[in-house]
This record gives C-alpha cells, sequence and structure tokens, in this order.
C-alpha cells in the first residue's frame, strides 16, 4: 500500500514537505488502471482475482479498461500465439505513457508447457515487460503479490524515466521508433 | 425523396472481410478502396468485434457488416490462441496428456482429465471400482455446476447486471476449494489418475462437501430469483440469438446449447459412462433456442447436478478406490522398495514408458458445453500416435453468424456469452 | 424399438452397399468400415438418409497421416452417430499423400466446414466443393501443415531451448 | 448600489472560481506531467488490435441522431420545472396554465413523433 513514511519527506505538524516527483508518483501508483489482455485460464483465474473473495479493487484497481487509450498498466494473462502476437503488440504501443506491463502466468512470461509451433515463446520477445508472474496459472494471491510489485515500481519511477536514454534504447531494441525528439512536451 | 446518396469512402474490413462469400457485388474505385455495393448506396458500417474486446470474453474475431444497429454479415476469425494440443499430445506419455486436456475447457477441467482417464481405461480394457465411479460423478458434477456458473453470471454482466457475477463467484469459489482438497490446484486440477484417483477423500474434503450441499441451494436460488423474472433481463434475453432445432443439429450442436434449443440429447444417457445410469436425474429442454432458453437450460442443469452430487455422495459405496492398473498407478513407496515388479511399475511409470495395446477407440463424455469426445490412436508406443479432442466450442461456433444475423449488436453480445465459447477449447 | 447391434449395423451396411466396403471390424464396441475415396460422399448421404440406419449426426471429422503406408498416407475419419439406434460408426477413407483430395460433407452437414478447414489446415488434405477452404487456426502466412509427422513439434525459429543442452 | 447586495454574490463568485480554477488546473498539470512519447503505430485509431481499415469518418446512420435530440429536447423541458416546483404556490392557477401550455406543445409534438415512426429503431 502506498504508506507516506518510506517516502524521503520531511513531516512538520500536520503537513508533509515531499517532491512533487513523490508525490504523483505515490498518486499514480494508487490508481492505476489496468488493461486485462485476458486469453486463456490464467484469464479465469484473474476474474477470481477480481471476484469478491480476492478483490483487486482494494489496491485502486477498481476499473479495468479495455482501450489501450485509458489504461496505464497492461496485464497479459494467458498463452499468445504467434498470431495473436502483432495484436497484441499494437495494443503495446497505443497505451498512453507511463505505461507498466504485468505477465501473468508461465504461457505469457515464457511460453509455458506450450513449447509448440504456433506459441510465442514469452511476450518479452514483442513488448517490453515490467513484472513477470509466475504460476500457471499463478494462484490470485501470487497475480496481486505482481500487482503489488508493480505498485512499487510505479511509486519509485521518477518523472524523467520516459525521457532518459536508456528507455529510448529499450523501446528501440523492440523495433518501436519514437518519432517526436528527446524532450519536447 | 431519400437524401442523395453520398460517395462514402468506408471500405471493406481487412482481408478476412474480403472472403465474403458473394464476391460479385464488389466493386474497386479509383483509388484502390474494395466497396460493396451495399456500402456505397446505403449507411453500412464494419465494426471490428475483434480480439480485444470486452464482450467477447476471449480471444476470436468477428468483423460484422452493420447498417445501424441491425447486423448483416459476419466474418469469424479463429486460432488466436491455438496452442497445438494435438501435435503436444503425439509427443507426451500418457499420463501427461492429463494436464494438457484440463486446459481444454478450463472452466471445468476435471470434466476433461476424468474423460481422457475414461478414454485410456477403455484402451487398456481396465473396469473401475464402484467406488472410483461415484466419486468421478461428484467431482464431474461438481465441475459442471461451475461451469454454469461462469456461463449464466457472464450472461448477466453482458446484459448489465454485475452483481450477478460476484454472488456465482462466491460459490465457485467454494468449489475450487473443493478441487484443491482433491488435487491440490484450483482451475487446472489434473485430478485423479488413470484407473481411479491417488487418494481418497480426506476428511476435510467430507466436511467442506457438507458445508456447500448445506448452503448452496439457497445461495443458488438467491442469485437465481435476481436474475430468472428479473423484467429487464427477460426482454433483454428473449429472442435473443434463436436457433432452431434442425438448424442446431446441422451444425452439429451438443450439450446446452441443443437442450435449449429443443432435443434432449445427452451423452450421460444415451451412452451412460462412470455408472451414470444409477442416479435419476431430468435433462431440462428449452423450446426455441434463444439466449433466455440457454440461460434456464443451464441453471436447471445446475439443480440437477447438485441432486446427482446429493444421490452419489449420500450412497458412496466403500471399497478401494483406484483399479488395479499397474503400469500406471505408482505403487506405494514400501512396495517399490521391497518387490522388484512396484519398483519397474514405479520407474516405467516415471519415464513415462509404460505400454499400452495397439488400437483406436472414440470416447465421449458429456462436458460443459456438449459431447466432449477423445478420438485416440495408439501404437503401442509411449505416446498416442495420434489424438483428436472432439471440441464442442469449436464444432458450435460456426453457428454464430447465422444466429446473429438481423439482430442488434447488443443480442450479438449476449448470444455470444451465452453459447459459452471457451477459447482455449474453440483453437486447441 | 429395439435398438440396434453392431452385428446387425453391419449386416445392414453390407446390404446396402456390400462391395464397396473395403474392411468393416469392430473395435472397442464401435464399427469401423473403410470405404474408397471417390464414393465415401455418397456412403455418407446414403447412411444418413436411410430411415433404419438414420445416421443424421456427424460427430467428428479429422486426419491421421501414416508415413509408412505406401499410396494411403493420409485418412480422414468420419465419425457418425445415430441417434435412433444409439450406434456409432466410423468410416475411414485413405488418400495418396501427393494430391489428397475428398469430395466435402458440408453439403450434408453444416458442422463439417470448420472440421474440413481444421483438417487441411492440419494435413493439407483438398476438399472438394468446400466454400472457403483456408487456414483456420494457424497463420494465414504458415506454409507448411504442422500436423504431418515429419514436421518437429517445436517452432523452427526459436533459440532459446539451445539443443546442445538438452541432449538432442 | 447599495454594497450589501453585490457581498451576497462573493460566494457564487467563488464557486465558480473554484470550479473553473480546478479545470484549468488539472487540463496544465496533466499536460505538463505526463511524459509524451509519440509514434506512428500510437496515432491510428485503435481497431481491438487488428489493422483498421478505411476510415470512421461516414454518415452514421440517423436513427442515432434522432433519438439523441430528442432525449435532449425532452431533458431541456424538464429543467424549466424546476423553477416551477419551487415557487408552486405563488404561481396559482395561472401559473398552472403556463405550464400545461408549455407541457402540452411538448406533448404534441412528441405524439407526432412516436406517430412517425422516428423512435422505431428497426427500419
Amino acid at each position: 500500500m502506498g504508506k507516506i513514511e518510506d517516502l524521503e519527506v520531511i513531516n512538520g505538524e500536520g503537513y508533509q514537505l515531499t517532491t512533487l516527483d513523490k508525490a504523483v508518483a505515490l498518486a499514480r501508483s494508487n490508481s492505476v488502471w489496468p488493461l486485462p489482455f485476458a486469453t486463456s485460464c490464467c484469464g479465469i483465474e484473474f476474474m477470481a482475482t477480481m471476484g469478491s473473495m480476492y478483490d483487486l479493487s482494494r489496491f485502486g484497481m477498481e476499473r479495468m479498461s479495455f482501450t489501450p487509450r485509458q489504461s496505464d498498466l497492461l496485464i497479459v494473462a494467458g498463452t499468445i500465439s504467434k498470431k495473436l502476437g502483432p495484436v497484441l503488440q499494437k495494443v503495446y504501443e497505443q497505451m498512453a505513457e507511463p505505461k507498466w506491463v504485468l505477465s501473468v502466468g508461465a504461457c505469457a512470461s515464457s511460453g509455458g508447457i506450450f513449447d509448440t509451433y504456433s506459441v510465442l515463446q514469452g511476450i518479452d520477445r514483442i513488448i517490453p515487460v515490467d513484472v513477470y508472474v509466475p504460476g500457471c496459472p499463478p494462484r490470485p494471491e501470487q497475480i496481486i503479490d505482481g500487482v503489488m510489485n508493480i505498485h512499487r515500481l510505479v511509486k519509485h519511477e521518477s518523472m524523467r524515466r520516459r525521457y532518459s536514454q536508456e528507455y529510448r534504447h529499450l523501446l528501440s531494441e523492440y523495433k518501436i521508433e519514437v518519432t517526436n525528439a528527446e524532450n519536447d512536451k | 425523396m431519400r437524401h442523395e446518396k453520398i460517395k462514402t469512402t468506408v471500405s471493406l474490413a481487412d482481408k478476412q472481410c474480403m472472403k465474403m462469400n458473394s464476391t460479385d457485388n464488389l466493386i474497386r474505385l479509383s483509388n484502390g478502396q474494395v466497396l460493396s455495393k451495399e456500402t456505397i448506396d446505403g449507411d453500412i458500417a464494419t465494426i471490428n468485434f475483434g480480439p480485444t474486446h470486452p464482450a467477447t470474453h476471449g480471444i476470436f474475431q468477428n468483423i460484422l457488416t452493420v447498417d445501424g444497429e441491425k447486423i448483416l454479415n459476419s466474418v469469424q476469425t479463429v486460432g488466436y490462441i491455438h496452442r497445438a494440443f494435438e501435435k503436444l499430445a503425439e509427443r507426451r506419455p500418457y499420463n501427461q496428456i492429463t494436464p494438457i486436456t484440463d486446459r481444454l475447457n478450463y472452466c471445468s477441467s476435471p470434466i476433461n482429465n476424468l474423460g481422457w482417464h475414461m478414454t485410456v481405461e477403455k484402451l487398456l480394457g481396465v473396469s473401475v471400482p464402484k467406488r472410483v465411479d461415484y466419486m468421478r460423478v461428484i467431482i464431474m458434477e461438481l465441475a459442471r455446476i461451475a461451469d454454469h456458473l461462469i456461463c449464466d453470471s457472464i450472461i448477466g454482466v453482458d446484459t448489465g447486471a454485475l452483481t450477478s457475477f460476484f454472488y456465482p463467484f462466491s460459490e465457485r469459489e467454494k468449489i475450487y476449494e473443493l478441487y484443491e482438497e482433491m488435487c491440490g490446484a484450483r482451475l487446472t486440477t489434473n485430478i485423479g489418475r488413470i484407473g481411479g484417483f491417488d487418494k481418497d477423500f480426506n476428511p476435510v474434503f467430507h466436511q467442506k462437501l457438507k458445508e456447500f450441499m448445506r448452503t448452496f441451494p439457497a445461495a443458488f436460488e438467491e442469485w437465481n430469483g435476481m436474475l430468472e423474472r428479473n423484467r429487464i433481463f427477460m426482454d433483454r434475453t428473449r429472442g435473443a440469438g434463436p436457433i432452431s432445432a434442425e438448424r442446431a443439429l446441422a451444425y452439429g450442436f451438443t450439450g446446452p446449447n441443443l437442450r435449449a434449443a429443443g432435443v434432449d440429447y445427452d451423452v450421460r444417457v444415451m451412452h451412460p459412462y462412470a455408472s451414470y445410469e444409477d442416479f435419476d436425474f431430468i435433462i431440462p429442454v428449452g423450446v426455441n433456442g434463444d439466449t433466455y432458453d440457454r440461460f434456464m437450460v443451464r441453471q436447471e442443469e445446475i439443480r440437477q447436478s447438485f441432486r446427482i452430487i446429493e444421490q452419489a455422495y449420500n450412497n458412496l459405496p466403500e471399497g478401494a478406490f483406484h483399479a488395479e492398473v499397474p503400469e500406471f498407478f505408482l505403487p506405494d513407496k514400501k512396495d517399490v522398495y521391497n518387490n522388484m515388479e512396484a519398483l519397474i511399475y514405479h520407474f516405467k511409470i516415471i519415464m513415462g514408458e509404460s505400454e499400452v495395446p495397439v488400437g483406436e477407440v472414440y470416447h465421449s463424455v458429456e462436458g460443459g458445453n456438449g459431447e466432449l469426445g477423445y478420438y485416440l490412436i495408439s501404437d503401442g508406443g509411449r505416446s498416442p500416435y495420434r489424438l483428436q479432442f472432439r471440441r464442442p466450442c469449436f464444432i458450435y461456433y460456426q453457428a454464430y453468424p447465422e444466429m446473429i444475423t438481423g439482430s442488434n449488436i447488443s443480442d450479438a453480445v449476449i448470444t455470444l456469452s451465452s453459447i459459452n465459447v471457451i477459447a482455449g477449447e474453440l483453437d486447441a | 424399438m429395439q435398438k440396434m447391434t453392431n452385428s446387425e449395423l453391419s449386416q445392414a451396411i453390407y446390404a446396402l452397399f456390400g462391395e464397396r466396403i473395403a474392411l468393416s471390424e469392430e473395435l472397442y464396441d464401435t464399427l469401423v468400415i473403410e470405404v474408397a475415396p471417390k464414393d465415401a460422399y455418397e456412403i455418407i448421404e446414403q447412411l444418413k438418409q436411410d430411415p433404419a440406419l438414420s445416421f443424421n449426426f456427424l460427430t467428428l471429422l479429422g486426419g491421421v497421416h501414416y508415413p509408412e503406408m505406401e499410396g494411403r498416407e493420409l485418412c480422414v475419419v468420419y465419425h457418425l452417430h445415430s441417434w435412433k439406434n444409439a450406434l456409432r460408426l466410423r468410416v475411414k477413407a485413405y488418400l495418396p499423400a501427393e494430391q489428397p483430395s475428398i469430395k466435402s460433407v458440408t453439403s450434408l452437414f453444416e458442422t463439417a466446414n470448420w472440421m474440413e478447414r481444421e483438417t487441411y489446415d492440419f494435413f493439407g488434405i483438398n476438399f472438394e466443393g468446400h466454400p472457403n477452404l483456408t487456414r483456420i487456426l494457424n497463420m494465414d502466412e504458415m506454409d507448411y501443415h504442422p500436423m504431418l509427422k515429419q514436421h518437429p513439434l517445436e517452432d523452427a525459429t526459436r533459440e532459446d531451448k539451445d539443443d546442445r543442452f538438452f541432449g538432442r | 448600489m447599495d454594497t450589501s447586495s453585490n457581498l451576497n454574490y462573493l460566494p457564487l463568485l467563488m464557486q465558480v472560481a473554484v470550479a473553473a480554477g480546478f479545470v484549468i488546473f488539472t487540463l496544465f498539470a496533466t499536460h505538463l506531467l505526463t511524459p509524451r512519447v509519440k509514434s506512428k503505430k500510437k496515432e491510428e485509431n485503435f481497431e481491438c488490435g487488428i489493422e483498421g481499415q478505411g476510415n470512421a469518418r461516414f454518415p452514421v446512420s440517423i436513427r442515432y441522431f434522432m433519438t439523441a435530440i430528442l432525449f435532449v429536447l425532452f431533458d431541456v423541458e424538464v429543467i424549466f420545472f424546476y423553477p416551477y416546483a419551487v415557487n408552486f404556490h405563488e404561481l396559482k392557477l395561472e401559473g398552472l396554465l403556463a405550464v400545461v401550455l408549455f407541457v402540452g406543445f411538448f406533448l404534441i409534438g412528441f405524439i407526432y413523433v412516436r406517430k412517425k415512426g422516428a423512435l422505431e429503431w428497426e427500419k
């Protein structure tokens, strides 16, 4: 959870001083809008995670958005075949920055037990992935732990990261050619 | 005078749509755009009911040609999560194919597992003791309840009743706990072994099953009462995506979708397996095969499955929980250390080298969506020579364009969730 | 009415088709008949229309690849099911590997449409008269038919599982 | 003009300032805070993941527009009931007459629309 204590803050009586970076990052980490790219068995386990028993919306993930335009976190749950590769790439590229990718399940992370001619052996071949959740399918607690890792990433990300050199290098590695210059707004 | 026909710049969807059956009404414009006649003279739109879409609950694609809200034609593309199950099954030994089968219809995976075990038992010519049959019936009927719970709650979600998703899901979690007691997994269960079960029902399973049987009817009726006589739900679902009995038969429908169209075909009754003939249960049959009938047939089947579980649990016979199938059933550790055959069998099972007689067999069970069949050809080697799955979702999803042509887009959404197409089973 | 047994069924089929049935045997309580590919269509049509047999339901249609059998490498298997007599029948038609083609039964059973497309996708068997014989499960750009025995299971372009480490 | 009258407009002014201020602040804040990474594929419209075909600017069927505009019409009509409902007693009979007349015109319009079949969805 977004505890205030572990940010470098100056605590006064009834107020806190922190950098804008930290405040915005904290706000973002508690209101991530996921895009559930649920294809197969992990999708049903993701439904169980959203169900009332494990309830992902306790962590600010209430609103599932199925358009990449309004989502920050791409949750890829299930097998991605080669036929689905371009679709996933397009959905990822059309998401607004800053964006994160959570790869749920062995199939999404590495092709899982389906080492066959038609399955993409892991989605990190076509899109950069931030957190991998092992399991086939992972239990809802594991998925929530993956989401917690994403929240930790979001909370400690500086606002300059998306303009940094290595992020641009990462994008070019995945053949995403960026058209705007280094840091024009 | 109808407003003057404006030259629309709409072009058809991508090459899948070009494969519409009547290619004679395509006109190629000067700028290379290909238009169908209707597009030019009417306000025909092409909407992509595509891979990532909240309403498809899975990964398949429909290119709908739409006039306003009315659907004129739908071109389907499937195979987006084709994982080559049949090729994979030719590489794995027999007892390792069970984890593949429970990823076919992952909403009710125990039915797939036990169906596969029965197929191999039929090939081996093994007859299992009565207790195993009753245990199998209990687990398969639990899986059927779980499958129908998901399908009917998704129909509720698509007609706007999101709470109708949360109520049955808590029941489904109880069924998950029962599976966990039996095999440790929630969804992809890999339950049982060829020839029976690896362990008997432990006391926690008995206690949880009794608890489930005590609380489930009330919780189910409460959820059912929300939807069944709900005015909005009935108006939305009655008459949505109808299919007649003849067309359903021609399209190879089986299971709840066929029974909703009025044909009472059920594999458990026509070819009883796992001693289903000992239980009495009725086969609910619909009248006009629309979404409301499919919903009601599934609700009634949940009640019938519950009755079967009660009968099976109340007179669960004593006896061994597995048959004498040494080449597939792991001997106990003390046998493995003491006598030679058990050690050899132990080694063979772990290395997957157990011999299987040559032959071919077709066995089918009543899955969550219809007749789930296994056509197994074995040449005696360590893995099947050819294993073909009869996947009900793949077979009846062909009828989807015919069911939605002429209806609105919102009807198409409910029809899709009411026929309960599971992507994993569709493109195995 | 009394349900028909397998033996009565085989006699009825012999009476109906006689020599066109190459082989008929009973495997695990299901009657299996082998027919020549060119007259598979009429046999299935007659089986469907015959009032006494009435095989009105095509349960499954699929292909099998036997690379070692000369001239009969590819086999198309039809599983018919007669609900009147609760009997199953398996009709097999063997095709050579060069130009495997057989008449499509889509006009008899709508359900055969996708099953034939899948068999074409997996084995390359051409079904004449099929409305839209294209690949259904695999990518359209795939050039080979994956279920044939000579093709490997794994994807040829993967480089993560280095054969040296897996002892292959 | 005595000052007391425009004093009690102050809260209204503050209310408007806060509302407008919030809108402008969020617009500019998001513009400043979010990083911008543009790419060609991102500019294309989203067609459920596959390549888009044609463009979306085409004449949508008239029924959508008809339903929307009729809703706006009758929704605005309802707004006039609020002031009437507040001072319902002072306006006595002629007030009631005016409102009935007002609603009557709309009713005639509604009946005409029903007869013309503008609200039927299927042709």
